[in-house]
């Protein structure tokens, strides 16, 4: 028995599943730290957790809030200053997987962390793009992992931060990018990946319980769903358990820090 | 060669009302304390740097301190957004706020550019993203051996660089120790230096050959001021209090609650306070 | 990811006839054990770089596995000539050596560059000399900003980069302390890296949370010899034998004298040989 | 007294007294490295001495027979990368003053270390530039450590390796260079220093005992002299006694390393 789970762990446990033993990972905070580590602590004993403020191999026993808590540098191999991280590290070519998330995606998986509204008059000033245009184009692919919603799944982005297959095929080879870009997009309802010769998003699983209307209902623009959709299998009791045991240590750690 | 003296001292000294500020420390070592002292003494008109303008940024620019922002992510780490910056971005006050945004990559590469005293910044970056239409200083440079064209920026050359470390000997050559960002290019790249420190020691006690040390020679000024970048944090002496993160999220979102909050925390206290919060943070 | 193995096994996977080979370690940790299994395996063609070619270039040049030698620095530090790099280049003997010269300065920031997977370097250097006149590979570039021209050279990417270092731990990582020259950069900057050891220890024992080290996953053979930097030193293990470098003044003037030591001390001989140098080092 | 003392015991006191106590010195290997330890240990005991090894600040016992002895290491404040060193301490412009050498200088102290004879096909191929060519432009100034002979002081470079004030007054500018430049020749029989409005290095100071004769003698150029020579204030018993004794322990130390 798997017993319930909420949308947001089975996004979190759906990203953890897609890691390797052997990657390298660029970690960003939020979603993407519970999932690394969650793979850390499930089957990649050995992945390698690298986040921005330079922490390289760290094993924090608990989610940082922030990419730079203590428990990271405490926890690395070492810990390399901010240019080295992006020169020798992103920029060299070293990072197998990073993640990404965004206030808006559109179909080809590009993002916007940037603006709602007109740049110099923006209605939403949203934080910017910090590591992602370059994690976006340096890493060997990229996850995104982003919660649906009309907001989020958008028909057209405003602001380009983060450069995903452009508008399709062939784009990312155009900007002269050897790169593979992001080849999925785990959020707390399905799974997408690039349609192979439009590099469009298509739905290739479905989260246990969740309807084809239920997904196209929090898409902005019209989805399409690939030919044979899976059901994406449900969290497994270790999986669960070793989730909310991370979050349940991360809880008190960070209330303690009042 | 720098000079021990109180914080007051050194930002007097040291920060000029319009000059180019970079307050550095990557979530690790804020200048809190000096930051609020630049607030206490009212500095006016200046341009701020940092590549993510974290509380203490959003403290300054909400209480007028600052015409222009360089950064390259502005929220507030894990919690959300920092609310008087998108005051003043979105809607002018208490002053508007002209922004000139990177991507943390050309931010660290540009710091480094400026140490190394090189005009401009060379890197893989902004491929296909918009940020290049809105910011006229994200150029290109071509490869004269390949003929590859990469990303250019120009190099940062701060006024004044401000930082947190965790001592300085007698001399006054400082360590810092863990997460060490880009405080080291900061320094480097700037016409002035002002560091706090948590103590004053006489043996450094560098943790190997390799530390990373600021000879006494690189700096203007060091102010002793224990738990000097709470809410952030100093390894080996205090924990980030996340809490406070949180905790600002609702103090910033309400004009009057952030000034109230400012006058009682900030206006009206001085940077002996922060001993308090390194302590309790030590604690626990 | 790295493997361990021996050091007849590591060369002989990673180093090919023709390939352009960095042996890195400014002075300190040169990796003299495998420059001399480099030599047993007979390697041909290849193209050497080193800031300062020192002793083992020397020998490598003397046995004819040279072809081309990037370099900035040519001489035997503070004792002369390095005899058999000017009998290569003066009379070609055993065969002519092609150069490619530059200053440390050049070479630095090339290797820099290969670690940042950058096409070239930019740099203030080679004012007034004549350098340029005799390496086209030595170029400039236009700041976009200020109109500044700044010399540029190729990044340096190595097929293969060997070094020494003090310690590896069972998974591979490799720390370097002290003296760390360019070593990290040109592993960075190469297709792949040999590392030899003083020693494998359960812990690192990483002096410091921002220790030198290479995670097992940027290497791609370690073996461990004891004394494998020696005439060169080991930081925490042996020093430098500076008495050695003064006697290969006169071992290396006569071509028959170099050649006999090197039959009787390189070709004769295996690795194993180096455990003792560290061992007489360490006493010393 | 002063008791006797030899030609290049002069030339090493003499630049150990150049030096200041707040200066920050790119040194050299041989005589530079003898008259700034010498400086350090006498009137400058705060020098900060750098060595392009990438150690900072470092107060050895022994002088180095290398760059990157470990007695370097183990006594400076901290010790740098070599890029980094290259990078943000030199080309950074944060060294005072760098020491120089060569096999061959010129009136205008442009220096030679590359090679004599065509490039291609050197009569004699000499080490190269090294460090030089940017210690040369970067230092706020240089000084030039070098034995006189008519072998080392020529009338034409056959190569310049670093750049010293090129043909005269002006030339430094000419090329961007905000740097003075080689201010000060310090040889074993006197000490030159550049005419303001030629920057030809004219003689300023007669070692003890020296005569214009044996100066001009061992000049490969029509040597001028400043109208005001002065005689070089010999070396003091302590001057001398600190040096013999550094000198002394070194020999010791390296013949140990056998």
């Amino acid at each position: 028995m798997t017993g319930t789970f909420t949308p947001n762990e089975m996004m979190t446990i759906v990203a953890a599943r897609a890691l390797k033993n052997s990657d390298v990972c660029f970690v960003g905070i939020g979603a993407p730290s519970a999932a690394c580590n969650l793979a850390r602590l499930t089957h990649a004993p050995d992945i390698t957790l690298i986040y921005e403020s330079g922490t390289i191999g760290t094993r924090p026993t608990v989610l940082p809030l922030s990419i730079g808590d203590g428990e990271l540098c405490a926890t690395a191999l070492t810990t390399v200053s901010v240019p080295e991280m992006f020169r020798y590290w992103l920029q060299g070519g070293r990072i197998t997987v990073g993640f990404l998330s965004g206030a808006q995606i559109d179909r080809y998986g590009n993002l916007n962390t940037t603006v709602v509204g007109p740049y110099e008059k923006p209605k939403v000033r949203l934080p910017g793009g910090g590591g992602a245009p370059e994690i976006a184009s340096s890493c060997g692919e990229t996850f995104i992992t982003i919660a649906m919603s009309p907001r989020a799944f958008v028909e057209r982005l405003g602001f380009i931060t983060s450069f995903g297959h452009g508008r399709g095929r062939g784009d990312r080879e155009a900007l002269g990018l050897k790169t593979k870009g992001p080849t999925r997009i785990m959020t707390d309802l399905c799974v997408l990946e690039p349609e192979p010769d439009t590099k469009e998003f298509v739905v290739v699983s479905l989260h246990p319980d969740v309807t084809q209307e239920a997904v196209r209902a929090a898409c902005g623009w019209p989805l399409r769903f690939s030919p044979q959709v899976k059901e994406t299998p449900p969290p497994t009791p270790e999986e669960l358990r070793v989730l909310r045991e991370l979050q349940a240590r991360t809880k008190k750690a960070h209330s303690a820090d009042a | 060669m720098t000079e021990f003296c109180s914080l007051e001292e050194a930002i007097a000294r040291n920060v000029r009302d319009g000059d180019t500020v970079a307050m550095e420390g990557f979530t690790h070592l804020i200048p809190y304390a000096a930051g609020h002292e630049v607030i206490r003494q009212q500095r006016k008109h200046l341009t701020l740097i940092r590549m993510t303008p974290d509380l203490i940024y959003d403290q300054l620019i909400g209480m007028g301190a600052a015409d222009r922002l360089v950064f390259s992510w502005g929220g507030n780490p894990g919690v959300g957004s920092l609310h008087r910056l998108r005051d003043a971005v979105e809607n002018g006050w208490p002053q508007p706020l002209a922004l000139e945004e990177h991507s943390h990559a050309a931010m660290a590469n540009a710091y480094e550019a400026g140490a190394a005293n090189l005009p401009f910044a060379v890197f893989r970056g902004y491929k296909g993203v918009d940020l290049p239409k809105v910011n006229p200083k994200i150029r290109t440079v071509e490869c004269p051996f390949t003929g590859e064209k990469l990303a250019a920026v120009p190099a940062i050359r701060p006024d004044v660089t401000i930082i947190h470390a965790q001592r300085a000997d007698r001399a006054g050559n400082v360590l810092l120790d863990g997460i060490v960002g880009v405080q080291k290019q900061a320094v480097l790249a700037a016409k002035r230096a002002v560091v706090t420190v948590e103590e004053q020691v006489e043996d450094l006690g560098a943790p190997g050959l390799n530390a990373v040390i600021l000879p006494a020679w690189t700096t203007s000024a060091i102010a002793v001021v224990p738990g000097g970048a709470y809410p952030s944090y100093a390894q080996g002496y205090y924990r980030r209090a996340n809490g406070f993160y949180i905790a600002w999220d609702d103090i910033s979102r309400d004009r009057t609650k952030f000034q109230d909050w400012m006058r009682d925390n900030v206006l009206g206290k001085g940077p002996e306070a922060f001993r308090s919060y390194g302590r309790r943070a030590v604690e626990a």
